[in-house]
């Protein structure tokens, strides 16, 4: 234990900032959370994919696999969204105002191509959730991802709003860092299941 | 033994005064349902698994009435279906698991030295899910749409074609908001026990029942959103068509045998393990010294988290698994009994070398060693699949879950009551009604439960409404019934106790027991700050450090509710984050959320309208307030 | 066994001593029970034993630790110092009790090794099928006219290997014949093998083990264990049609069998009743019981199973048939026919 | 403050479960049901001198009573309706889920249908089949062309699913309709 606490009855912390960014807020530990819980529901949902799979002769039952157009389109979207994102979160942990407004609508038009382009994902399946299990399982994970796109579009358009509107504290910028950061999970965790959804079924 | 109470000096006072002020919870009965101060949402959230408790009891009698006699036609089979599901259903959802962390939500705060909980608002948040998805279940149950299908609801007897009707789906329902419920919960515990220890406090220093909860955070973190993707799965087959557990579309049954087990095994540790932390809580002040192997009791925890991953299938060894699989599982189901085992074995050393004090608390743990240890032994058989294959789905296995269950986490929680009962309420709970509680329990909980042993070897199935006379289990049954009569009585017992206690129990002082973990360094009933000064802290024990009284953090604004955040390992003074005022939109939202939730048992579009409420509730809640903030601004030091 | 354990597994034998017909894990008559009796009965030593140490060692504890309360000052001196002794013990202890699980680990796999290997030469291979809440058996046999099929009662030879073929047609059921094997679940989409061998002759009771819905309770089989020829006796007369010569009361029986709801659902070999939805009736009065196993085979509970059947079991698929004592009583002396 | 609320919430609970029990979700066991009205004179035809005769309304109580409707289904396929009547879709008999009703739409039509039997291939399952259960027959068969709330209507079986489950169907407005040519 460090003997400062010891020399004097008491420990005075006056002098420490009152917001900090990562894993120094709070804020970062519940979006950690989050992630942990929701990347948990995304590798379950894909493990059930691969069992039911492997009790079918064919795959996938009686359908064709989903097109690959629209949904590698929106892989290049999200994966270009995170750029805008990445501005974004370095211009919150300067604290500057106007590069945050900035990038903050960028990624909000992104958010809405991306959701634009899924509606069009959801199209070309190939298959319904009440064709066979196969589908089920297919459009449980689409729509669990895109539950997390809207969440996060709809996040980032009031953190957005508030950015202009006020009023405004320090800790706002570790939000817009800390929402910046679930985005990019956002984006990440697209991946595998751009892979499971459409190459697992050609393959 | 010192507190900071008796040496306050007048400017602490004045200090005190307006710490009240910040940190209280506002009047009226708007203020009621805005509250978000930790100790007020944990007593409600203890108070309302209790009531979960007791309802869950009462169908445990009828059923035992039922079952008191062969051919007996009390009830039928239809209601006996009900009874046994929601008795399951309430015990593990309504009760085990969510006490365990109401209990922390209290503790963990002031073990920690901390003013609040992380999260405040989504505390309050978790609680009124837990509470409309827990009266979901029961105005079901009360309106005839009680779920039937066992708490474990397997398909098909769950699915579309033999559950017709709501029943099954208020169950799934009921999971979602549990299980979102307790996620949240675990996030908040991590995040304050990561972040918001006194400063000092190492995580070596951290006392084990604080280890203990984040060990059983974490295992939510994995384990629930197992049972949440099978429930809606399940609630998907049932109301939209889809084919996950039908056979004939490419669908297996055995995916949702997989999918719950996968959770519900863990989960027996999410009850199981915070009770290891009240023993040890216990054990340490009741022996007047430390806990022995400390590094040890840490590890076994943490063992015992990770093998809980890897036994589910042998609650499946009846089904075709491949013989190799079934050698891994049954292996690791017997090794989990090993950490447990050092922990015993720490504890018994620990009594061994210790000055005993024989109070009420200590009569609960010691009930353990002998009820969870018998439990314990009878899981070591389960875990054989030779064994299992003979006993499985029989009484042995409900003779086995509550012996581990009641044993094993009841015991503990009732010991835990009498343990920090002053803490919550500043008055002791009587010795005398404590003793008849604890030897009632116990005799009443062995004969109820040790007949089931010989009633599944003897061919008794679990979950039969009746049994034919000729069988010859009458005598047993009856017994049984007559230990849960007992049972009955001893809990009555408690709630006379608690309920007389709260208003003429001796004053306790802050700290009656003479213990050493920081909880104690305050008033009881602490006040809404918590601590008028938040301790530092000095060792494991730091209320039995040679010096005493711990020394004191200054620094903190008294007129908003600034807490001190330390670091991750060593917890050293890092930041001084302003925590969120008190809020009617947690309220609100889990009253959308709610609704979004039960119509969506009606209509998949309920997800779609159903959300635009939730959105504005949620974005309310969030949306700052611009004269507090200004006040903030104006105070801001910025990193 | 040792002396600690010998009171307990008295204890656990007159569990076993009840019911007839036998139902019980403790109860062995077949060779893959008796295996699983023995595992059983080594575990139960071994954790007798282990529940008196640990308990042994509390009670010790708590008999000569000294007394202490709220006021006696708390020693921390452990929290700097080692304590050797209780190390040793603890380490002592956790090492004993790894060796023992080792032990039993090791038993389990071998146990589970010979009940995969179960010599099979000769076995009687048949088809269980169960439904919500009944038994349907099909006996196989190379010769598809020596196929038969019954429901609820099997009778199997003494000492010949048996293989069971496990289906479900409705939800998860759980075969379980404590006194000759463990247990199987029996899936719908799946099939699972069950082999057992009966080493004593007796008729055994069983009993679906997984909750399966309303009558799950009530959903009992017997298996009769029998010296070969009587077996194949008995398969013979299985394997014939119901007869036709009948006094005229029972062919008028038989009128209101085809004429009412019986013959929806229930098959009578050789009169044009072939349907599969309940029991095949062909030799019902051959058989001890009803109901799946629950209720004795009489005229009256059979009457009585005909008219009101939810009294019996509630919720059973088995509709009430309104009857003239006339017809009632012509039914009844029909089915008393059907050896 | 606190002990009020709850036993408040408490309270609601109770009352709650005072208001009339959910028939819906009742498992009635066999045995005719309350309030089955009489069948259906024997008609032919939908045609009719003078006013045409209002539609008959037995109101089958199973038609609001999620298992009977339920076990209706169970029982459609194990009387091997299906022989004829394919999954609803038609075969050599008439489709089911469709708006066109031969005999008419009414539980009482459909309950003499079946009791009755009609030309060209309808046997009569009179006494063969338990009245109760022909009621519980007439409320899936029902159930078929969406006649029944959503929240009684079965979902999908766990079998090769023909198209949608029951309760999704939208509601067809049953349209009398004379013979087939093929009937003729």
């Amino acid at each position: 234990m460090k003997p400062s606490m010891h020399e004097s009855g008491a420990l005075d912390v006056s002098a420490l900032p009152t917001f900090g960014f990562g894993h120094r807020s709070l804020m970062w530990w519940g979006t950690f959370g989050l992630m942990i819980i929701e990347g948990t529901v995304f590798a379950i949902t894909v493990a059930a994919y691969f069992y039911l799979r492997s009790h079918s002769a064919t795959w996938p039952m009686n359908a064709a696999p989903p097109d690959m157009f629209w949904g590698t389109l929106n892989t290049a979207v999200l994966l270009a969204s995170m750029l805008p994102n990445h501005l974004a979160k370095q211009a919150a942990e300067k604290l500057d105002l106007k590069k945050v407004r900035l990038w903050m609508v960028v990624c909000l038009a992104f958010s809405l191509l991306f959701l634009a382009i899924r509606v069009l994902e959801f199209t070309s399946l190939n298959t319904r959730w009440d064709s066979q299990a196969y589908g089920s399982v297919v459009w449980m994970l689409m729509a669990l991802h895109t539950t997390h796109l809207v969440t996060d579009a709809y996040d980032s358009a009031v953190l957005t709003v508030l950015m202009y509107t006020g009023p405004l504290e320090g800790k706002r910028y570790v939000d817009v860092s800390e929402n910046a950061m679930y985005w990019y999970f956002v984006v990440l965790s697209w991946l595998p299941i751009y892979a499971v959804v459409y190459w697992a079924p050609r393959y | 033994m010192n507190t900071t109470t008796t040496r306050l000096t007048a400017d602490m006072q004045q200090s005190a005064a307006r710490l009240e002020q910040t940190w209280r919870d506002p009047p009226g009965i708007l203020g009621w349902f805005s509250a978000i101060n930790h100790k007020t949402i944990a007593v409600r959230f203890m108070l309302t698994t209790m009531g979960f408790f007791l309802a869950g009891g009462v169908l445990a009698l009828i059923m035992r009435l039922q079952l008191a006699r062969p051919e007996n036609h009390l009830v039928g089979p239809d209601f006996y279906n009900q009874l046994f599901t929601m008795h399951g259903t309430t015990m593990m959802f309504l009760f085990a698991v969510p006490v365990m962390q109401a209990v922390g939500s209290y503790l963990v705060p002031l073990m920690l030295g901390a003013r609040s909980l992380a999260f405040p608002r989504m505390n309050a948040f978790a609680y009124w899910i837990f509470l409309f998805g827990g009266l979901m279940l029961y105005v079901g149950f009360l309106l005839d749409i009680g779920p039937d299908a066992g708490w474990f609801a397997y398909v098909p007897l769950a699915g579309p074609d033999y559950s017709p009707g709501k029943r099954v789906d208020f169950w799934a329902q009921m999971i979602t908001f549990t299980e979102l419920s307790a996620l949240l919960e675990a996030i908040i515990l991590i995040t304050t026990i990561f972040k918001m220890r006194a400063p000092g406090m190492t995580l070596n220093r951290m006392p084990l029942y604080v280890w203990t909860m984040l060990v059983t955070s974490f295992m939510v973190l994995f384990a629930m959103p197992s049972v949440m993707l099978a429930s809606t799965a399940l609630i998907t087959d049932r109301l939209v068509g889809t084919h996950f557990y039908n056979p004939a579309e490419g669908g297996d049954a055995l995916l949702w045998q997989h999918l719950f087990w996968f959770f519900g095994h863990p989960e027996v540790y999410l009850i199981f393990i915070p009770p290891l932390g009240f023993m040890s809580s216990i054990i340490a002040t009741f022996s007047r010294r430390p806990i022995y192997g400390y590094a040890a009791m840490v590890l076994a925890v943490i063992a015992t988290a990770f093998l809980a991953f890897g036994l589910w299938v042998h609650h499946m060894y009846a089904t075709n698994v491949p013989e190799l699989g079934k050698s891994f599982f049954t292996a690791s189901s017997a090794m989990i009994a090993i950490p447990t085992a050092i922990q015993i074995f720490c504890w018994i050393a620990t009594l061994w070398t210790g000055k005993l004090s024989f109070r009420t608390p200590l009569l609960f743990a010691l009930g353990f060693f002998f009820i969870l240890t018998l439990g314990g032994l009878t899981g070591v058989m389960l875990a054989s699949v030779g064994l299992d294959l003979q006993v499985h789905d029989t009484f042995f296995v409900v003779a086995h879950l509550h012996y581990v269950l009641i044993g094993g986490a009841v015991f503990p929680l009732f010991g835990a009551f009498y343990y920090w009962f002053p803490k919550f309420t500043g008055r002791l709970m009587s010795e005398t009604l404590g003793r008849w509680n604890f030897w009632l329990f116990f005799i009443g909980f062995n004969v109820a439960f040790f007949p089931m042993h010989l009633l599944g070897l003897a061919g008794m199935p679990r979950r039969v409404w009746t049994y034919p006379a000729s069988m010859g289990w009458g005598d047993m049954n009856l017994t049984a019934t007559v230990g849960a009569a007992i049972i009955a009585v001893s809990v009555l017992l408690f709630i006379i106790n608690a309920l007389k206690s709260r208003r003429h129990g001796a004053p306790a002082g802050p700290n009656p027991w003479g213990a050493g973990t920081l909880e104690w360094g305050t008033d009881s009933p602490p006040p809404a700050g918590n601590f008028v000064a938040p301790p530092v802290c000095g060792g494991r024990y730091p209320l039995w450090e040679p010096d005493g009284v711990p020394a004191r953090v200054t620094g903190l604004d008294d007129d908003r509710r600034a807490i001190l955040t330390t670091t991750l390992m060593d917890a050293r003074p890092d930041l001084r984050p302003t925590m969120p005022s008190p809020s009617i939109w947690p309220f609100l939202s889990a009253i959308a959320v709610t609704v979004l939730f039960i119509g969506s048992i009606f209509t998949p579009w309920a997800v779609v309208w159903g959300a635009v409420p939730v959105a504005i509730g949620t974005t309310l809640w969030f949306w700052p307030n611009r004269k507090s903030t200004e006040r903030q601004v104006a105070r801001e030091v910025r990193p | 066994m040792t002396r600690t354990t010998a009171p307990l597994a008295l204890l656990f034998a007159a569990a076993g001593a009840y019911a007839e017909p036998a139902q019980s894990a403790l109860r062995p008559a077949g060779i893959q029970a008796e295996r699983i009796h023995d595992l059983w009965q080594l575990t139960l030593a071994i954790c007798a034993l282990v529940f008196a140490a640990v308990l042994a060692a509390l009670l010790a504890a708590l008999w000569r630790a000294p007394r202490g309360d709220a006021a006696t000052p708390a020693d921390v001196s452990p929290l700097s110092r080692p304590e050797p002794r209780l190390r040793r013990n603890v380490l002592l202890a956790v090492g004993a009790s790894v060796a023992l699980l080792f032990v039993l680990i090791v038993a389990d796999f071998q146990t589970d090794r010979l009940l995969n290997r179960m010599p099979l030469a000769d076995a009687v291979n048949i088809e269980v099928t169960a439904h919500q809440w009944w038994w349907e058996a099909r006996y196989d046999d190379p010769e598809p006219g020596r196929i038969f099929t019954t429901a609820n009662e099997l009778h199997i030879p003494v000492g010949r290997p048996v293989v069971l073929k496990l289906k479900s047609s409705d939800v998860i059921h759980t075969f379980w014949l404590p006194s000759l094997h463990g247990k199987k679940d029996m899936i719908p989409g799946r099939t699972a093998l069950l082999r057992l061998r009966a080493d004593q002759p007796g008729t055994y009771r069983g009993q679906c083990a997984e909750f399966c819905g309303f009558e799950h309770a009530l959903m009992a089989f017997l298996v009769t264990a029998e010296p070969n020829d009587r077996y194949e006796a008995w398969a013979d007369t299985q394997r014939r049609e119901a007869s036709n010569e009948l006094s005229a009361q029972e062919s008028r029986g038989r009128q209101v069998f085809m004429e009412r709801s019986c013959v929806m659902c229930h098959t009578i070999q050789g009169i044009g009743a072939n349907a599969t939805f309940g029991p095949d009736l062909t030799h019902l009065a051959g058989r001890a019981t009803l109901a799946s196993g629950v209720l004795p085979n009489n005229r009256e509970q059979l009457a009585a199973w005909i008219t009101k059947p939810q009294q019996q079991k509630p919720g059973t698929n088995m509709p009430s048939t309104a009857l003239s004592q006339e017809e009632l009583d012509a039914l009844l002396a029909y089915l008393g026919t059907l050896k | 403050m606190k002990i009020t609320v709850t036993t408040g919430l408490w309270a609601c609970v109770i009352a709650s479960a005072l208001l009339a029990g959910c028939y819906r979700e009742q498992r009635p066991l066999p045995g005719a049901p309350a309030t089955a009205a009489p069948t259906d004179p024997l008609r032919l035809t939908s045609l009719q001198p003078g006013e045409p005769k209002a539609a008959v309304n037995s109101g089958n109580p199973y038609e609001d009573n999620a298992y009977a409707t339920a076990q209706g289904k169970h029982l459609f396929k194990q009387y091997n309706c299906n022989g004829c009547h394919g999954s609803g879709g038609g075969g050599s008999g008439p489709a089911l889920m469709d708006d066109k009703w031969i005999y008419g739409s009414e539980p009482a039509n459909i309950y003499a249908t079946i009791v009755q039997g009609r030309p060209n291939g309808m046997p009569s399952f009179g006494g063969h089949i338990p009245e109760d259960q022909v009621w519980q027959l007439v409320a899936y068969i029902r159930s078929m062309s969406g006649q029944l709330r959503s929240d009684v209507a079965p979902s999908r079986s766990d079998s090769l699913s023909p198209g949608k489950p029951e309760q999704r169907r939208e509601k067809e407005t049953p349209t009398p309709e004379s013979l087939p040519q093929s009937a003729k």
